[in-house]
């Protein structure tokens, strides 16, 4: 056996100019880990200045920035490129038996624009920040001071990493699968990361034009979006939200790809309704165009579409319910354990589901009038970004972190540690279901003394949330330390990820497998979905 | 690698047909047909559009999966549209807006304006 | 059981149109709650019940189940039909106001709500509504996009720059009911609040008469701490020394302060009164220009009692 | 795996198993981002169309101030290039070596000749004041609000220009490599995508004709 993809080739330069896809998911892992950190921390000085009403740490101006930099650093630098450029980037070709990505330059490419748009929005940060929110709506944005400007670019310039990483990943799914697997033979991961892909593709350049707008609006005044010169500045909304409602699905989609994965391999159970699943990825990506006006209904837009964008809501939540109920049946019957990686993926059930039913209140017109742009639509995402797809992310990190590094780690301090977040987020979200139900709206530095004391439940739980992050740190920077000594199929999975030496050779098969068999092929008497040829 | 080689002729063709269709646009301009004008003008280039795909990108006898991707992102682009013209119809239709400040050149103080001009004096506030 | 869970997730009803509204809430709370339930116990049943108990667990080969598939796709299906159809019509009772409502215009700017009635009287983050009586809001903003939230009454529009937006209400609740800005419009948008004053007629129309003269009665530097409450001072000008979005009003009377030309100005009546009627004559250093001008909002008296007030915070 | 089982291996990566599937997988990849490329120019498309349905008689108005007659030639010339690039991809296929550098240096000289048209019919707008926004300064305007056709003139055949600069620059490059003798039959992906790139610039370009030129 040759070296594995980690020490061979040796060098940082080798490191640098890497078109593997493995060496390439690990570097945007660790990108993507650094923006959670700062967001993280942002998040947390947010909890603390809304400890008690009026100054508390810092100015409103300061608070402004705060949140807005919160928001814009944990979208669009650690969420959207999470689960895909990360993970999906490590394990996608492995899982299809594939040697590669179809265009390994176009993704160290995706990589370094990455940067460059992170460098963006440091840049940004550090010339005045910006205090518009992460929905940039006009006129505020386009007559603020500080780098409004700067920080549009720099989403402007992620835009084009995670298109690249979309068409990489929608031209590898077409023509790098392994001889015999067919569409239906496909990991459900695989689904999950194609439909991820679409509205990479269809989506990003509207968000594209939309802030090159807002920079033209800044530097020229061309009217589009201003008010004060025949513009519509509602029409920025719906521009805004085309790109960032289907986004909330490039979110989320990953998420579920990975619990299609986890939850089968921990019941050892074949998943049920494996159609249904990839199908109604695929349904979740069409209907996710379709919706965008929710965010819109007390915006002045008029109540016609209001109508159709409710009608169309609703809609997105049967293929959501459908995942959902095919989990649940695959633990039926099943040989359940519970190892880090699948308590997260049982975190991510409820915590998604409390997410996906408080959708409901604010599909609903009458409802959502009462609790848009209030600490409940704060929470609902938070459930569903968080409570969704990050557990599903640290789900997939716990599960492949021995394929990626070759180590296991601490599994007591990972149970801790995932006791930690789940009870850690509760704590801090739902208490802000209540806030918001009862009139706290979103985005305020300071607040009526009646919300205190939901408020300074909120900054405990995150306080609690925090402390599970950093045993999760130190148990994993430990781990990195051990020998490495993880079999190739610690979770005795099926998928072609695991026929390979942990952590895999630098072109990922000694031999190129081919499938005969289905994925998730748990109930036979060898559990593995593919023989590898001789 | 592709069976079908569209012959040279074929091209050709083509290119005949764009410019033909290029001229009639530019005479139908002369004319006008009402609210008609813009449907014209959009449908010969789409018919345009249609031709250059079909031919010179060769969709036509390509294998299917470019034609999908590219009528995919043409439908997204579509609803897109659709939708915020049935917006912006539907608002501009019941809405009064007050008067639009864009005579000539851009007037470009947005923020608090001091010079907001005042509605009523504070006398006439009183009542009889 | 359903007016504790109200009392403890919804503010006061304060008109008829919150009662239902709440009506649909509380489904949906158990409906959730119904989801949830299931979610949570199928899964902590199966782990306890399926747990592994040793490495030769077989597990049987379930792939798929027509009818249990369609019933969790058809049944869901239905119900979310029926939820978007109760919150359409319930909206559809605030989408179109009452052709006898009382109209009032609401002007929204950074940070302040301004309201004026059909007799031309002018009030700042005070509104007065009859109680019992449909009235009709048109709102415009001078600046940015703000949002127009009663907590009480369920209802929420945002407020455009160049565009009029619609609300109505009808009040059934007397008292205070607090206003609040849910579109993020900058630093003082968590200050940018108001209060809703419900009276009967008669009362509502005493007030109108006089003009909402309130502080008719009050010595000066009482009426003085009321209209900084009020009229929207307090959003920017702390009385603590904080440095706020302008100059705390701690200690300046009598003093020079530097302004933004290199000049500097006493801190005096003159001073004072030229700073709330033309706030863009003299920029403290250091400070936007961003107070609204206040010009024709408030009486001789009501100036008198805010000089009143500055001077008296030492 | 061995990659000498094809002809023109040398052109074969690693990853891929046949000749085929690496030009199938290209093409995907293309046509993935000629859709971003149409969805980039769809929401000013879209914002154009519910601005000039806003102000449509301002739209009318400021428009006359386009040259028709440049316009059409322009079509005319992009067209041709459209033919010249087909021609050229054409020639690849057929083995014509030195066909193809001559089609594509056509492609290339009516780009310039496109460039060229817009940069007259640029400057004559800025000395008449036609600018983009804040510094629209023409006098005798008869419609309030003529200036935002200006910005979306300006914006959309801004970005078209880019896009044809972008593509000058790579067709340069797959000029460079048919001079060198890369291309055959069996190998001329590269000349393909530029080529489909080529076309949609100009696909962009029969939209924006009609739409700025001849509006009513």
């Amino acid at each position: 056996m040759t070296g594995n993809y980690l020490s061979s080739p040796r060098g940082l330069k080798s490191w640098l100019i890497t078109v593997d896809h493995k060496r390439i998911g690990l570097m945007y892992l660790f990108s993507v880990l650094f923006a959670f950190l700062l967001g993280g921390i942002f998040a947390m000085l947010i909890r603390i200045e809304l400890l008690k009403p009026g100054h508390n740490i810092m100015s409103a101006d300061t608070y402004n920035r705060v949140f807005t930099l919160h928001g814009a650093i944990m979208i669009f630098l650690f969420i959207i490129p999470s689960i895909p450029a990360s993970l999906g980037n490590f394990v996608l070709p492995l899982m299809l038996g594939a040697k590669d990505v179809a265009f390994p330059r176009l993704n160290l490419a995706s990589y370094y624009i990455y940067v460059a748009g992170a460098l963006f929005a440091i840049a940004a940060m550090v010339t005045g920040a910006v205090d518009t929110g992460w929905t940039f709506y006009t006129p505020y944005s386009t007559t603020t001071n500080g780098s409004v400007g700067l920080m549009t670019f720099a989403v402007f310039v992620l835009g084009f990493s995670s298109i690249f990483t979309g068409i990489n990943f929608i031209a590898t799914i077409h023509k790098l699968r392994a001889p015999g697997m067919g569409w239906f033979r496909m990991p459900l991961f695989a689904w999950g990361i194609y439909a991820t892909a679409i509205i990479q593709v269809l989506a990003t350049p509207v968000i594209g034009i939309t802030l090159l707008l807002i920079i033209m609006e800044r530097v020229f005044s061309v009217g589009i979006f201003n008010p004060q010169l025949g513009g519509d500045p509602i029409l920025f909304q719906h521009f805004f939200w085309f790109y960032s409602h289907p986004a909330v699905y490039i979110m989320i989609l990953p998420g579920m790809a990975i619990i299609s994965e986890v939850i089968p391999c921990f019941s050892r159970k074949t998943i049920f309704g494996y159609k249904a699943i990839a199908y109604s990825s695929i349904a979740i990506a069409g209907v996710s165009f379709l919706v965008w006006g929710h965010h819109m209904f007390v915006s002045g837009q008029s109540q016609l579409a209001n109508a159709i964008f409710s009608f169309l809501t609703f809609l997105v939540a049967i293929p959501s319910g459908v995942k959902v109920f095919n989990w649940i049946a695959t633990m039926y019957r099943g040989s359940i354990s519970l190892e880090a990686p699948m308590l997260y993926a049982i975190s991510f059930l409820l915590l998604f589901a409390i997410g996906g039913l408080t959708g409901l209140f604010l599909g609903a017109l009458a409802t959502d009038v009462h609790l848009h742009d209030t600490y409940f639509v704060v929470a609902h995402f938070h459930f569903v970004m968080m409570g969704g797809t990050v557990m599903a992310f640290l789900s997939g990190l716990h599960y492949w972190w021995p394929k990626m590094f070759g180590r296991m780690y601490s599994e007591k301090w990972a149970r801790v540690s995932a006791a930690l977040i789940f009870v850690g987020f509760n704590v801090t979200f739902l208490s802000q279901f209540v806030l918001g139900s009862r009139g706290m709206p979103r985005r305020y530095y300071s607040y009526l003394d009646q919300f205190q004391p939901l408020h300074v439940f909120s900054t405990v739980g995150s306080w609690v949330l925090g402390l599970g992050f950093l045993i999760m740190a130190v148990y994993l920077w430990a781990s990195l330390r051990r020998p490495m000594d993880a079999p190739a199929n610690p979770w005795g999975a099926t998928g072609l990820e695991w026929q390979t030496p942990s952590p895999p050779p630098e072109h990922n098969f000694e031999n190129a497998p081919s499938v005969t068999r289905g994925p998730y092929d748990y109930s036979s008497p060898e559990p593995t979905s593919a023989e590898v040829e001789a | 690698m592709e069976a079908h080689v569209t012959p040279a002729a074929t091209y050709a063709k083509v290119l005949g047909v764009l410019l033909a269709l290029t001229v009639i646009t530019v005479l139908a301009a002369g004319f006008n047909f009402g609210s008609w004008n813009v449907v014209i003008a959009l449908g010969i280039a789409t018919i345009k559009a249609s031709l250059v795909a079909l031919f010179f990108m060769h969709l036509r006898h390509d294998k299917p999966i470019g034609a999908v991707i590219f009528v995919t992102g043409a439908a997204t682009l579509g609803v897109f549209l659709m939708i915020c013209m049935l917006d912006s119809d539907a608002r501009t239709e019941s809405a009064v807006r007050p008067a639009t400040r864009d005579a000539g050149a851009p007037a470009l103080s947005v923020g608090p304006s001091p010079s907001a001009p005042e509605r009523r004096s504070p006398e006439s506030r009183r009542l009889p | 059981m359903n007016a504790w869970i109200r009392s403890v997730l919804m503010p006061v009803q304060g008109t008829a149109y919150a009662a239902r509204v709440d009506h649909l809430y509380l489904f949906l709370i158990y409906v959730s709650a119904f989801f949830f339930l299931l979610v949570a116990g199928l899964t902590g049943y199966f782990v306890i019940r399926y747990r592994r108990r040793g490495p030769s667990d077989r597990t049987p080969n379930l792939t798929h189940h027509q009818g249990l598939e369609a019933a969790w796709t058809l049944i869901p299906l239905a119900l979310v039909i029926f939820i978007f159809f109760w919150g359409f019509h319930s909206y559809m009772d605030i989408a179109v106001s009452p052709a006898d409502a009382l109209e009032i215009q609401v002007t929204a700017k950074k940070w302040v709500w301004q309201f004026e009635y059909p007799n031309g009287v002018r009030t700042v983050n005070e509104l007065h509504v009859p109680l019992g009586k449909p009235v009709k809001l048109v709102m415009t903003s001078e600046d940015v996009i703000h949002g127009f939230f009663v907590p009480s009454f369920r209802i929420k529009q945002d407020v455009v720059p160049n565009t009029y937006t619609q609300l109505w209400f009808e009040a059934t609740v007397p008292g205070v009911h607090q206003l609040e800005c849910t579109q993020y419009c900058g630093q003082g948008h968590s200050g940018m609040l108001a209060n809703i004053y419900v009276d009967d007629e008669k009362k509502y129309n005493e007030w109108l008469a006089t003009g909402g003269d309130a502080g008719k009665n009050m010595p000066l530097s009482q009426f003085g701490a009321m209209l900084y409450a009020s009229r929207g001072c307090r959003t920017c000008h702390s009385l603590d020394g904080t440095r706020g979005q302008g100059p705390s009003f701690k200690g300046i009377w009598g003093h020079p302060v530097k302004l933004s030309d290199g000049k500097s100005v006493m801190v005096d009546e003159n001073y004072v009164r030229e700073s709330i009627l033309l706030p863009q004559a003299k920029i403290v250093a250091s400070f936007e220009p961003i107070m609204p001008t206040f010009q024709g909002m408030l009486r001789e008296r009501e100036i008198q009692a805010l000089v009143e007030f500055v001077k008296a915070q030492k | 795996m061995s990659t000498a089982a094809t002809p023109h291996g040398e052109f074969l990566q690693h990853h891929f198993t046949t000749a085929e599937q690496q030009a199938d997988a290209g093409k995907i990849g293309m046509w993935l981002f000629l859709v971003t490329e149409v969805l980039l120019f769809g929401g000013l498309f879209v914002g154009f169309a519910i601005m000039q349905s806003l102000h449509r008689e301002a739209f009318v108005a400021a428009h006359h101030q386009l040259d028709r007659v440049l316009g059409f030639i322009n079509t005319v010339v992009l067209l041709t290039s459209s033919y010249t690039m087909v021609m050229a991809v054409h020639s690849a296929r057929t083995d014509r070596r030195k066909r193809v550098v001559v089609y594509l240096l056509l492609t290339l000289i009516c780009a310039g000749v496109f460039l060229g048209i817009k940069y007259v019919e640029y400057s004559h707008k800025f000395h008449e004041g036609l600018l983009p926004g804040r510094y629209y300064s023409h006098k005798g305007d008869t419609v309030p609000g003529q200036f935002m056709f200006f910005s979306f003139y300006f914006m959309m055949t801004g970005l078209h220009g880019v896009h044809i600069l972008g593509g000058m620059a790579v067709i340069a490059w797959v000029l460079r490599r048919a001079a060198r003798g890369d291309f055959s039959h069996a190998y001329y992906t590269p000349v393909d995508l530029v080529g489909l790139y080529w076309h949609l610039v100009d696909l962009i370009w029969i939209y924006l004709f009609p739409l700025l030129y001849l509006i009513k």
